[in-house]
């Protein structure tokens, strides 16, 4: 028996519920451990339209079962982008969503006009929830007329699906999930890392050049499922999950909380095949409890 | 790149606190270049793999070099024959061995990278000289080896009575690795010369842009790609964060 | 060399700036092992006017580095404190605060007019940010005016030290602070328990009965310390770090990224003696150093 | 209450997939009552310590009996003789053993309590009927033991086919220990009955409320501390969360 693991999220159709999050598998060209057909597609780095440098080294240190990052979207600007890799998505046979990134929300939709028609990019995941960018980020995510606006300055400029990845900084991520719906997004992803802050005792400052950074990894998993399944309840476009997760069963705690897909981060800097033994296991759990698609999955959504 | 279950194979002291741990990675250690180095991880271990330059490969084994410095290094210390490692490599760029005369100059653990290095250049018909320095003769790798070798230490308890570059002629290729005051050092005296650098990593693999090494003309690259190898003159030493304290 | 590690919070002396923190030390009776002497204080168990009977189990639930737990603030009401608990208190060495709750501004203010001038209670810590409790909790931490009506309501009714316990559930815990030092708070205690979720693969539902729970934990000492510092720079009253404490230099972190004190929870449960291993190892570091004092370790606290 | 640091001196199988482990804890295996359980930790072991009922304890050593069921008892059942395990016990109420007739009911891992209940039942001049349940023959705890033994399976492999309580005759002083299910069926037919009952546990000593045991009469006690020994008829049943995989 084989299990029907595709999934339609609006006008896009994945071959597999399980994706590379964004900045976590670079521009999908950097590691050929992992067996692609486990992937049910790809976001990519951030990108803003201009060339950025990013922050100053130390970006990372490691906490109790995550890790903070500062990387503040180091990235080569969009033309790079259009013709190092775009070029290279195209031959590809999973879609490419590009992570966009701007410091006004008419900067967001110059960007989704930019790349909009370029052959192997799929769709688009709105980042208004970057902790480590000294402008935007953030604030665009815990401000629903500033989510909503930046999402339809995307909106209007696109046909291509248009995700919008939500913030865990926020007390009630259902109105920002609703703010972003009620302007026609198709899809929201919940949720980007958790401002955090490690110490060092040698120096008595912040461990990281940025001071904080955003925590990723296991640790945030619980906090993670809840938020998804918050906005799963907020609203009916799909809601993608993220945060944590290493394992099938880890990703099943999203899909019974309500979303349609899962992305996969830090576990591949861990495991560079993580993405694969997530599918793969994902797989064999629906086969052992005798589901024929992954849509057979009961969910817990109580709508309230 | 591969990924392998390497299942540690030996354990030898090399220096006050330094040891060497061998494992079975036979892809690695057919491909791996001088160099270049592996991310480790284990069950039980910290969330990240641990970076470690290869120090030797020959056979089906490569090995690597260490000192506990913290929560990692202490558990790799803890392994015995047959608990296995996750073993992910070979990464990196490594050293571009060429020439007649070559010198090689490590700083404690900067040992790390180098008998790959001097294999490489002797196979290739140079001949190498090698000065290892540290605090104290206790804390010198004894496996330093060369056609000539030349001892550094801070305290003068063996050899030259300070530091390794101080220590050093001049030569045609000049291949280094240590702490970073040290390769400044080497920066400032040999321009051309291939360091291998540190920093922290998430990935080990490209894809985290979490490894930044500052660049003289400005901006980043990645230390796990473009480096850990690096033109000295290329690096931009003030920017890039010091105090490794697990560097003797 | 003894180290002098008493610090003043508000009117109040400690001996020492670890404390246990409320829930995960009952009321100071039940665990013989801790040497007292490595107690600064103790916050009891939260308490309303009535008793509570609690959620129905399962109330805790495992995750990475972490766990999630809905109590549900069950316990005795302030009758049965006063007349089982405050007595054993007044002859005890180190100051107990008492954790109060309710379900409006007056009720908290009620409940400090009762225990003001009980003999065994030193202070009040006003919890505002308990994730487990269907009316109130929550909703008082994250308003900031609800916040300082609380405070108001308890700080009018007694002259007793006043702490303010704040949620992290809030996109800026600096208003919500600022808001309740304008009313009179003594301190700050940050933070409380972030919500999260755990799902049963068997039931494909929540594991804890509650649905969500709150997470705490070394898991979320990134988050804690981040805040900790965010209400710091916001206020000149002090704040008490709380989030993940196992060890010193994790209570480090928080007294160097600008807090007076912390207090110790999940790490009890784990390890009886935990904040005598915290309060030594504090000790042997700051002697390590060269200082003579908890006061003169170095802070990082940028004014902004 | 003791906290010990103790050494694994025996593990043992005394059913299929089913372990004892002994360790070395003098002052709780000197103190600990049948019915009592000790909290155990370890390093690289889950955040939480896990609980187990003490199996037996003689002279210095304490036992407790285990299946693997997940993360914490997998690991447990590879500790080897030496190994440590943090020791939190004794903790909760025990069994109150009184007359001279005591029946003892075990269903699978419910066994674990019941090795100290009969020791002290005999030694208090008791007569000890012991029914033992489970699925198969082959998981039955090989070292139930009593005046009368009498074997239950789900499927007739070995002695009463059907369920232990179904196997069970009257007696004085009723101890039970199993799934829920097993022990709201002997709350029926003996009210009195003392049962141990399984709840998760964040702390064992009383200080979280994490095991809150649905009480008939309405509100919850711990099962740490009033625990987890109670009356048959003083639980609410239908309250306590059931499916605990692990009981088999
Ligand atoms: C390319 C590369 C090659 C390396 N080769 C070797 C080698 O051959 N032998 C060897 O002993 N070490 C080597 N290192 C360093 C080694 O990776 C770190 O010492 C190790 O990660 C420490 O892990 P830990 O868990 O023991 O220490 P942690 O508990 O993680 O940290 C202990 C201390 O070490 C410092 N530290 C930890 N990791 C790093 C890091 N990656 N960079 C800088 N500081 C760090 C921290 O500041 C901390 O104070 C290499 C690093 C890189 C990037
Ligand atoms: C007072 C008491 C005495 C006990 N005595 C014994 C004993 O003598 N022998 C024995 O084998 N077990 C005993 N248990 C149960 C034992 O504590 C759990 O099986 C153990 O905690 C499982 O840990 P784990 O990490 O292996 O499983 P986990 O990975 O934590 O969980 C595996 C599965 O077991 C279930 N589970 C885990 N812990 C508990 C728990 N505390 N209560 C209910 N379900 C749980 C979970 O639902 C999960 O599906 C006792 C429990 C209590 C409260
Ligand atoms: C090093 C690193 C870089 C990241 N870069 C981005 C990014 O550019 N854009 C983005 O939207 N999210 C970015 N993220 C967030 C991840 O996509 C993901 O939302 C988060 O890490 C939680 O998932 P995880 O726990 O599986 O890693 C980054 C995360 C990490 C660890
Ligand atoms: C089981 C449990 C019960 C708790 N009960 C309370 C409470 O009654 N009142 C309160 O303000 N905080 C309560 N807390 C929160 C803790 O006091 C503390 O703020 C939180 O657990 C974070 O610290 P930690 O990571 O050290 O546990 C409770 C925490 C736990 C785990
Ligand atoms: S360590 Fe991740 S890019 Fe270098
Ligand atoms: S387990 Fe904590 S009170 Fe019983």
């Amino acid at each position: 028996m084989t299990v029907d693991m595709s999934v339609a999220i609006g006008d896009l159709r994945l071959r597999g519920p399980v994706l590379a999050a964004s900045g976590t598998f670079g521009y999908g060209t950097e590691v050929p451990l992992l067996e692609r057909r486990a992937l049910g597609g790809m976001v990519s780095k951030g990108i803003f339209i201009r060339p950025r440098e990013g922050t100053a080294p130390p970006r990372i240190a490691e906490t109790p079962a995550g890790m903070l990052n500062a990387i503040g979207l180091q990235g080569p600007g969009v033309e790079a982008l259009i013709r190092d890799y775009a070029p290279q998505w195209a031959g590809w046979d999973f879609p490419i969503l590009v992570n966009i990134n701007g410091e006004s929300a008419s900067e967001y939709g110059e960007l989704a006009a930019r790349l909009d028609g370029v052959p192997g990019v799929a769709g688009f995941e709105i980042n208004i929830s970057c902790p480590n960018v000294e402008q935007g980020g953030l604030y665009f995510g815990n401000d629903p007329r500033a989510a909503a606006a930046v999402t339809d300055a995307v909106r209007r400029r696109t046909k291509l699906p248009v995700w919008v990845k939500l913030t865990p900084m926020v007390s009630d991520i259902g109105v920002i999930a609703r703010a972003v719906e009620s302007v026609g997004a198709d899809a929201l992803c919940a949720i980007n890392t958790f401002v955090g802050m490690s110490i060092d005792l040698n120096t008595y400052g912040p461990r990281l050049s940025f001071r904080t950074g955003g925590l990723s990894g296991p640790a945030i998993r619980p906090l993670a499922v809840h938020l998804a399944h918050q906005a799963a309840r907020a609203v009916r476009i799909p809601v993608i999950g993220i945060g944590g997760i290493t394992r099938a069963e880890d990703a099943l705690e999203f899909l019974v909380a309500g979303c349609v897909a899962v992305q996969v981060g830090t576990a591949t800097f861990v495991n560079p095949k993580a993405i694969e033994e997530v599918h793969d296991g994902l797989v064999s759990f629906l086969e052992s409890r005798g589901f024929k698609t992954l849509a057979d999955l009961p969910r817990y959504l109580p709508r309230d | 790149m591969f990924l392998l279950d390497a299942p540690v194979t030996a354990k030898r002291q090399v220096a006050q606190g330094m040891f060497v741990i061998a494992m079975r990675a036979p892809e690695i250690a057919a491909t791996v270049r001088a160099g270049q180095f592996v991310n480790l991880g284990w069950s039980g271990g910290p969330l990240l793999r641990r970076p470690f330059s290869v120090y030797r490969a020959d056979g089906e084994d490569i090995e690597v070099v260490l000192k506990a410095v913290g929560v990692g290094t202490a558990q790799l210390l803890e392994m015995e024959g047959g608990d296995r490692v996750s073993c992910l490599g070979p990464l990196g760029r490594g050293f571009e061995i060429a020439g007649s005369r070559v010198l090689v100059i490590s700083g404690g653990l900067g040992v790390a990278p180098m008998p790959l290095a001097a294999r490489d250049a002797r196979s290739a018909g140079a001949r190498v000289t090698w000065v290892h320095g540290a605090r104290t003769a206790a804390e010198l790798c004894s496996e330093a080896d060369g056609d000539e070798i030349v001892w550094a230490t801070d305290d003068g308890s063996r050899g030259f009575h300070g530091t390794a570059v101080a220590a050093a002629t001049d030569a045609g290729l000049v291949l280094a690795c240590g702490p970073n005051r040290m390769l400044a050092a080497v920066a400032e005296r040999w321009p051309d010369a291939q360091v291998a650098v540190e920093t922290y990593m998430g990935c080990g693999t490209g894809v985290c842009l979490g490894c930044a090494v500052p660049l003289a003309l400005g901006g980043y690259d990645r230390a796990c790609k473009e480096g850990p190898v690096y033109r000295a003159a290329a690096v931009n030493w003030s920017a890039l964060p010091a105090h490794l304290p697990y560097v003797a």
